[in-house]
């Protein structure tokens, strides 16, 4: 209660929490808020040499190439997107902590198998992975969040440990064993939210690149499959349009921007008003 | 050091092995036979039997993995199914321009990254903060193919600072670098202003202005080296992330790198050249890596005496 | 009463009317209240006082290195010569750092910058401030090295801060602020991490600083025997206020406030428990403590800690020079061994060996079970009934708990009382340390030195364990407050029966606290036995040494040393 | 307009060119280059269908239709100075044809008498090419094939010297020596290839120009943009739908655009195997229910709708066919008299490519409005192959960007390897899995016509079956026959079937630059 009254208060916060709500009312109340279904290709949602048309009265932002109202697919477009960006990257970001925090602070052998299979994950072409599972498997959301996860978090994962590494040095973990503290304790309650800072960065720049890794996912047939829209593929789908109907892309760039950004600044908020050491002056 | 480096030699070798035994594994299941697509529309089923006899994919996985792997520690990667041609040379006479893109995208990404991270740290809560935290997004948040072109329709179509497309003077790498980079500079950027504030409210940097340093030198010198160490380890890890990168700016810039080999490897299934990219490209990863590692104990002296 | 004692004129730093706010989520809180005072060329101001009451933020109000988020200054002036510090441009504040006014933070530990070597930090203060390049900037660095006693200079100059043991890097401190030779000097506690004889040294070397180059420095400190010795004119304070504030001599021998009474009364005399084996007993009804024949608490055989042995797959090597070199000693239940020996001689790192937090080779026995190669599990129960205070408390508290919190760890660890009896349990710990109930809530930055040493005794405290490795755990301590706090320990370990490794280079608290005395030097014991004995009549030259270097609280007997 | 002679041009491609081996490339971009390093016996003329001899002098057909003799050209030679002799053409096609070389044309020789056991490995050389002399070569068919002059002119008959594939030991395909219009001069991987022109080519007067550069790994936008400029000639990607209206609207770009017909349908497979599929008045239904128009205007025109199997341009196509009109009304009834009155599910395989997904999801809303849920499947073209190839599969699969464009203008390639039962088999192309043995048999008597005696009955005979399977059978809806747009800089000249040719895409040997 106190973090969100702090939160409130602060205007940037305030603002993200405002675009976020927003974002997400629309992508819960879709079916309510618009007049065509996103998947309805309109006879007169195309030009008569077959372009799509720019943002009127009409149509909010315009149609895209098949001639579909296009505010209404970046709303329905949120709900993909918020789940892949936040769920997919969220979990992927939770086994980067989980991983890299394990790895530094148990060292020795269990420490180095965990940071081996890291490295080997690494090492590993994502996109080949993606391609595998693409034919692999059925292709739906999950499936692509799955994906996502088990791509996102090799990086995170090599960042906390090396955050970690240095953090087991400190005195204040060594005077923790001393006390007697197990690991879980000292992981969980003393190296985890030093390491929050790392987590809130990868946590909301996250968010922006898996919803456009989604879309390159879904076009190797991982993810969500057409007609069902997602922000990532309305750009992909019509990114070499940028001149000709910039409307296609930069309109869910935009929308994906302004939900990234306000995710960071709560994100931001929130590591400062749980940070004690920077208490005190707003 | 010299034990240190020998045991990671043995595991890089280890991951290269593991890389090589899924991928293969991914590829061998994969529905598409390539078999099929080589012998062509013509083709009757003898016909693909017999080309399938050939390449040798009538063999038990096992047995195609040992050959695999015998073939790969005399340094043959294999021939191309549809270029018909050994795979090494066709990675080498790529491999140059990759790593040269690659090296110029990590300067401009850390470049970039670091002053503006540094920028925003030392002025944080201000205007100049809000505006490099809100570029970095903007960085972060557009689709490469878009930037690319974008920036290709300024300042070379345009403007015509820059050739279109191609390779080979410095005036080509510039804009291909910059669309690499400037993804990752939002990135860096963030990474650079967390950690600095962290650093910046340590004891001993109160203690280097006591001694009465220039600001510029406290942070530059005291400060900054405090941070590098996790920016350290996105470089490493930048090496695997530079690999779908360069696909995209590659192929927008007519850049001709492996990035471009690789997706149409993969569009036609040609094995031998996905395996022996995937292998170079995890080469390129665990030396990377290797060297994040290497330097990390210059830069932090606790780490060294461990 | 601030003392005008009317030589403004000349003062080299002047502070008149000094206010301080913390910034709090609460609300602005007073730090400092309207302090004064002003400072002579070569003279040397001792400011004495209650740990928490704003010594050290005097000092950093003057340095203008106040946390820009917590802290403020609210009012007030501050003078070097004409210039008015508050209103200088950063560039001209720049010029007066390290140069002009150099500064002694109290904690040495985290000073340090953990990436540059020893020889880098320091030759950069002198290159700053004196011009010089090259080889005899190297040479003035290594120089200074030598004057604050620190061996083999050439070596250490290549190491870093975490190589160095906590004494050691608060005289590469001292160097570091000498180096410059400023005209106003703020040390503040130059000397608690360090040995009496290595303190003798440093005080001496501030002496000659002043006598030759006229610096005027103010001296933060709680030692009274340092105050006598150094201090021409001395402030105490309390609460943020100047309570008291005169020549040396008219405070030691006619204090006017009470604080400065009760301060000067509390001031532990070496020799003063002479006559007496065991420490004197606070309750009188207190059983002997040395059961005959019990088995001890811990003992240690033949350790060994070497920090530079590396032990991998295919390698394993040893160092020439191991932190501690066969160390073997005995505490039975409900005694004290007090570990003296010089800063460096390895003293933190047998205490941290003995509760398993480095690695070690030899034997070592908590309660008849030896610890080695214990598994986590099985070092629980062990871990209950041994307890750490660390040498350096700020490092060694999680900055992002709250100190109550800190407090209950130990409890919540080994799951003892419900949330709300901890919480009583905080509260009482806190106010048996002489800190207030509602300090819980605070974070482990917004308190001085002294507290946060507090805190981790009232953490070690909290288990109610059978051995406590002390680690110089009273030192950033005002007299009063350790008074306190030794006569809890005392009285904790008549009741229950404790044990303490009281590590410190403090030999009057020595004195007062310990059966047995083991004096450690270079990594060994050089000495070892009953407490009368050694401190009475010692073989070796070295402890004959240490036990010289104490400094007597009395300004007259002090002066003669001047 | 006279074609000049002189000048380099350089043409830009996306893709990396994978291999200039006749025997081996396969793909659109190469097949114009092989065919202007190579030369064959026959050849097309330039723009048309038309076949004519080339460096065979002339040549005889048996009466039976089974033994086709050769005359040579003397004095062609290969670029390393070697003459083309009989024994090359032997040499070469059986090359085509052995396994060993891994080509996708081995299959387009089936009817030479040898060529199975060759193909199955069991023999080195072909019994059916016999080398007569230096300058005749005689080829014997195991039964009379009416296209056999036509497979005669595909890539895969180039003749090539065995003494340069074998000392290019295994990488002829990037060091090729030929006897055509030009000379790869130069070839530096994942760049440029340049190719130059042959002094000593046996045709006079051509090539027209002196060389011309193929840049590889060019964006087809950037190339676009690059053609403005002056800095290419030829955007061989063509147009990217994205910038087809605008450049189409442009004046700047008034001739620079070539838009032509090619022998290509794309169509989308109704797998007959499945079910519902394997009732036909399901397929006729789900053929009633595609809005061909509203699709071609999806791709902003650049296609005609389609009726029948056959492009218009392909010998055999039937003007009067009109195939089923869009009516969903109709295709209810029809569902419902299938049975199916409340519609169905199924899949549809597309490549994901664009603008396949797109087309796809125009299909799949025409098939929800009579009650068909179609869940698309969009992946890559070789998961799509592997898909379309598998029994039991795929019930339907979207043809555009792996759409059947001719390999030579004959009816009967659109019958065997997609429609016939022989390719209705594991990893076969015949995604419909369509086999009817009496179609299969009047096919078989159509190409045993001989051409050119019988050729005007010999394509009534096609067009009668292929209107006949899609009346009856309906195994595929064909949806349209797209047109091929090429970008080329202004001093190109000669016409637009030069640029667009039915058989070789771009006529290298024919193009020119205008003075
Ligand atoms: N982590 C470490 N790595 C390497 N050397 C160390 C480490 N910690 C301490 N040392 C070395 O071990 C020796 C003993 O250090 P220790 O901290 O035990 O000294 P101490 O007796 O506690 O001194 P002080 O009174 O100054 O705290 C010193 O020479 C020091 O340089
Ligand atoms: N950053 C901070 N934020 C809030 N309060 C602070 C901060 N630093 C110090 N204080 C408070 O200011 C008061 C004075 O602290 P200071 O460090 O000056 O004490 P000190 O006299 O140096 O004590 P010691 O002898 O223990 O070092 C204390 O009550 C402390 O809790
Ligand atoms: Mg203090
Ligand atoms: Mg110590």
């Amino acid at each position: 209660m106190r973090v969100l009254r702090e939160l409130i208060r602060r205007p940037s916060a305030l603002f993200g929490l405002i675009v976020v709500a927003i974002v997400l009312l629309a992508a819960l109340f879709a079916p309510w808020i618009v007049h065509f279904s996103p998947d309805n290709q309109l006879t007169d949602g195309l030009s008569l040499e077959g372009a799509p048309l720019p943002p009127s009265g009409e149509h909010l932002f315009g149609t895209d190439t098949l001639g579909r109202d296009l505010f209404s697919r970046v709303l329905f477009g949120a709900r993909t997107s918020l789940i892949i960006g936040l769920v997919a990257n969220g979990v992927a970001v939770a086994i980067g902590l989980l991983v890299g925090l394990l790895a530094g602070y148990l060292r020795g052998t269990v420490g180095n198998l965990l940071m081996r299979f890291t490295d080997l994950m690494m090492a590993f072409p994502a996109l080949l992975l993606a391609i595998a599972l693409a034919a692999l498997l059925k292709p739906s959301l999950w499936i692509v969040a799955m994906v996502i996860a088990l791509v996102n978090w090799v990086q995170v994962a090599r960042i906390v440990y090396t955050e970690t590494r240095g953090l087991v040095e400190r005195d204040f973990i060594v005077a923790e064993r001393s006390l007697g503290a197990g690991n879980g304790r000292i992981i969980f309650l003393h190296i985890l939210p030093h390491l929050m800072p790392t987590a809130i960065v990868w946590g909301t720049l996250g968010i922006a690149t898996t919803v456009l890794l989604e879309a390159t996912l879904s076009f190797l047939g991982i993810g969500v499959q057409p007609p069902q829209p997602s922000w990532g593929n309305i750009i992909f789908e019509s990114q070499s349009y940028f001149q000709d109907a910039p409307w296609l892309v930069f309109i869910p760039g935009a929308i994906i921007l302004a939900t990234a950004l306000s995710f960071n600044l709560i994100g931001d908020a929130l590591r400062d008003i749980l940070d004690p050491t920077q208490r005190g002056r707003l | 050091m010299t034990v240190f480096l020998a045991r990671r030699l043995v595991q890089a070798v280890l991951i290269l092995l593991g890389v090589a035994a899924i991928t293969f594994l991914l590829l061998y299941y994969l529905p598409a036979d390539p078999a099929v697509l080589i012998a062509g529309r013509s083709a009757t089923p003898q016909m693909v039997a017999a080309i399938r006899h050939e390449l040798g994919l009538d063999q038990p996985l096992v047995m195609q993995f040992l050959h695999y792997v015998g073939s790969l520690l005399h340094g043959d990667l294999g021939r191309s199914y549809t270029q018909k041609t050994e795979v090494l040379p066709l990675i080498l006479a790529r491999l140059p321009a990759t790593l040269l893109l690659m090296a110029a995208g990590i300067v401009v990404e850390v470049a970039l990254g670091l002053t503006f991270g540094i920028i925003s740290a030392v002025w944080r809560g201000g205007f100049v903060d809000r505006s490099i935290m809100m570029l970095s997004f903007v960085g972060v948040s557009s689709p490469q193919f878009v930037v690319a072109l974008l920036l290709l329709y300024v300042f070379a179509a345009t403007l015509g600072w820059f050739p279109m497309s191609g390779f080979g003077t410095a005036r080509h790498v510039v804009l291909p670098a910059l669309t690499l980079g400037v993804l990752g500079a939002g990135w860096y950027a963030r990474m650079v202003r967390s950690a600095m504030i962290e650093v910046l409210r340590q004891d001993y940097v109160r203690t280097a202005h006591a001694k009465g340093l220039s600001g510029r030198r406290v942070v530059l010198s005291h400060a900054l080296p405090n941070a590098l160490l996790p920016i350290i380890a996105m470089v490493g890890i930048d090496i695997g992330q530079f690999m779908s990168g360069v696909v995209v700016v590659e192929a927008v810039y007519g850049w001709p790198g492996i990035g471009q080999l690789a997706w149409q490897a993969i569009q036609q299934v040609d094995v031998p050249i996905i395996m022996g990219v995937t292998l170079v490209s995890a080469l390129a990863i665990v030396l990377g890596n290797l060297l994040a590692d290497f330097v990390a104990p210059f830069v932090d002296p606790r780490i060294r005496s461990q | 009463m601030p003392d005008g004692s009317g030589q403004e004129q000349d003062a080299v730093l002047t502070v008149d009317n000094l206010s301080v706010d913390a910034l709090t989520p609460e609300g602005a809180r007073r730090v400092i209240d309207d302090i004064s005072f002003a400072l002579a060329p070569g003279e040397t101001l001792c400011i004495a006082g209650e740990s928490g009451s704003g010594k050290s933020v005097t000092a950093l109000s003057i340095m203008r290195l106040l946390p820009r988020t917590s802290l403020r200054i609210a009012g007030g002036d501050i003078r070097l010569e004409r210039q008015s510090l508050p209103r200088l441009s950063e560039r001209a504040m720049r010029d007066v750092r390290g140069g002009e006014i150099a500064m002694i933070f109290q904690e040495p530990m985290t000073s340090l910058n953990p990436v540059h070597s020893i020889g880098a930090q320091l030759t950069e203060a002198i290159r700053t401030h004196q011009g010089a390049e090259g080889a005899s900037v190297e040479n003035r660095a290594r120089a200074m090295l030598d004057v604050v006693q620190i061996n083999d200079p050439a070596r250490r100059m290549k190491q870093y801060p975490h190589e160095l043991s906590g004494g050691m890097r608060q005289r590469v401190m001292i160097a570091m602020a000498l180096s410059c030779r400023p005209k106003v000097l703020l040390a503040d506690e130059p000397t608690t991490a360090l040995d009496v004889t290595v303190q003798a040294q440093i005080l001496k070397l501030m002496r000659e600083l002043k006598r030759e180059f006229g610096t005027a420095i103010i001296l933060i400190t709680h030692d009274m025997g340092v105050v006598a010795e150094m201090a021409d004119r001395v402030a105490v304070m309390r609460d943020g206020r100047i309570v008291e504030a005169g020549p040396v001599l008219d405070i030691f021998e006619r204090p006017q406030a009470d604080y400065t009474r009760e301060l000067l009364a509390a001031v532990p005399r070496l020799g003063a428990f002479a006559a007496t084996d065991a420490p004197p007993r606070i309750t009188a009804s207190a059983p002997p403590p040395v059961p005959n024949g019990a088995t001890p608490v811990l003992a240690v055989k033949n350790l060994v800690v070497d920090y530079g042995a590396s032990s991998s797959l295919f390698s394993r090597r040893a160092s020439e020079a191991p932190a501690v070199q066969d160390v073997s000693f005995d505490i039975m239940p409900g005694q004290t061994l007090g570990l003296v020996g010089e800063s460096g001689s390895g003293k933190s790192t047998t205490g941290k060996a003995v509760l398993g937090l480095v690695p070690f080779t030899g034997s070592v026995t908590i309660g008849g079970k030896a610890i080695q190669g214990l598994s986590a599990a099985a070092m629980r129960p062990v871990r209950r009934a041994a307890q750490m205070i660390f040498q350096d408390p700020y490092a060694s508290l999680d900055p992002r708990m709250t100190v109550g919190a800190a407090i209950a760890e130990p409890l919540a660890i080994h799951s003892i009382g419900t949330k709300s009896e901890r919480r009583e349990r905080v509260a009482s710990l806190l106010g048996r340390v002489g800190l207030a109930a509602d300090h819980a809530s605070r974070y482990p930055h917004e308190f001085s030195g002294g507290q946060r040493q507090r805190i981790c005794i009232a953490r070690a405290l909290a288990l109610e364990p059978k051995l406590i490795v002390a680690d110089e755990s009273v030192a950033a301590l005002d007299v009063s407050v350790r008074a306190r706090v030794l006569d809890l320990m005392l009285e904790l370990q008549e009741t229950l029966g404790l044990s303490y490794l009281f590590i410190s280079h403090d030999m009057a608290v020595v004195e007062r606290m310990s059966h047995n005395v083991a004096v450690m030097r270079a990594g060994r014991i050089v000495e070892a036995g009953p407490r009368r004995a050694v401190l009475s009549s010692p073989h070796e030259a070295y402890t004959r040494e240490l036990i010289a270097a104490v400094p007597i609280p009395d300004p007259r007997i002090a002066n003669l040393h001047k | 307009d006279t074609p000049t002679s002189g000048g380099d041009i350089i043409v830009t491609y996306k893709d990396d060119i994978a291999t200039l081996d006749p025997a081996v490339g396969y793909d659109w971009q190469n097949w114009s280059m092989i065919n202007a390093l190579f030369s064959r016996l026959v050849d097309y003329k330039p723009g048309t269908t038309e076949l004519g001899p080339s460096f065979a002098d002339s040549y005889d057909v048996s009466d039976d239709g089974k033994i086709y003799t050769f005359k040579l050209h003397p004095g062609v030679k290969f670029t390393n100075g070697r003459e083309v002799i009989a024994a090359d053409v032997k040499w070469s096609i059986e090359r085509a044809v052995n396994p060993k070389t891994q080509g996708p044309g081995a299959g387009f020789f089936h009817s030479i008498v040898g060529a199975d056991k060759m193909t199955a490995g069991t023999a080195d050389t072909m019994d059916g090419i016999t080398a007569v002399d230096e300058h005749t070569v005689k080829f014997t068919l195991s039964q009379p094939d009416a296209t056999f002059l036509n497979v005669l002119a595909l890539n895969f008959a180039s003749v090539v010297p065995k003494e340069a594939v074998e000392a290019a030991n295994g990488d002829f395909g990037k060091h090729p020596v030929g006897s055509g219009a030009f000379t790869l001069k130069e070839w530096t991987i994942g760049q440029r290839l340049v190719f130059q022109k042959n002094p000593d080519y046996f045709i006079k007067e051509r090539p027209h120009v002196d060389s011309f550069t193929v840049e590889v790994g060019q964006e087809p936008l950037v190339a676009l943009l690059r053609l403005q400029k002056g800095e290419v000639d030829i955007a061989g990607d063509g147009i990217p739908p994205a910038k087809y209206l605008e450049m189409k609207k442009s004046p700047e770009f008034e001739g620079m655009i070539v838009d032509r017909q090619q022998l290509e349908t794309s169509y989308v497979t109704l797998n007959t195997q499945v079910k519902p599929f394997d009732n036909a008045k399901v397929r006729q239904a789900v053929n009633m229910a595609i809005n061909k128009d509203r699709i071609v205007r999806i791709i902003n025109g650049r296609a005609t709708p389609a009726s029948q199997v056959l492009p218009p341009l392909m010998p055999g196509y039937d003007q009067s066919y009109k195939g089923y009109a869009y009516d969903p009304e109709k295709a209810k009834a029809l569902l419902a008299e299938a049975g199916l009155k409340d519609g169905f599910s199924t899949q549809i395989y597309t490549s994901n490519t664009d603008p396949q997904p797109r087309i796809t999801q125009a299909i799949q809303q025409d098939l929800a409005a009579i009650g068909v849920k179609a869940e698309i499947k969009a992946v890559a073209n070789p998961n799509v192959i592997a898909a379309g190839g598998t029994q039991g599969q795929a019930p339907m699969v979207w043809s555009g960007g792996l759409g059947w464009i001719a390999d030579f203008p004959d009816p009967s390639d659109f019958y065997g390897p997609i429609l016939g039962c022989g390719s209705a088999v594991a990893g076969g192309w015949n995604w419909s899995w369509y086999c009817n043995k009496e179609i299969d048999a009047r096919g078989q008597a159509a190409d045993a016509m001989p051409v050119p005696a019988k050729a005007e009955e010999r394509n009534k005979a096609w067009a009668q079956i292929f209107t006949d399977i899609q009346t009856n059978d309906a195994p595929w809806i064909p949806v349209f026959n797209e047109r091929r747009v090429v970008a080329k800089s202004k001093r190109m000249g000669g016409p637009d079937e030069i640029y667009i040719d039915p058989t070789r895409v771009i006529d290298y040997e024919a193009i020119y630059v205008n003075k």
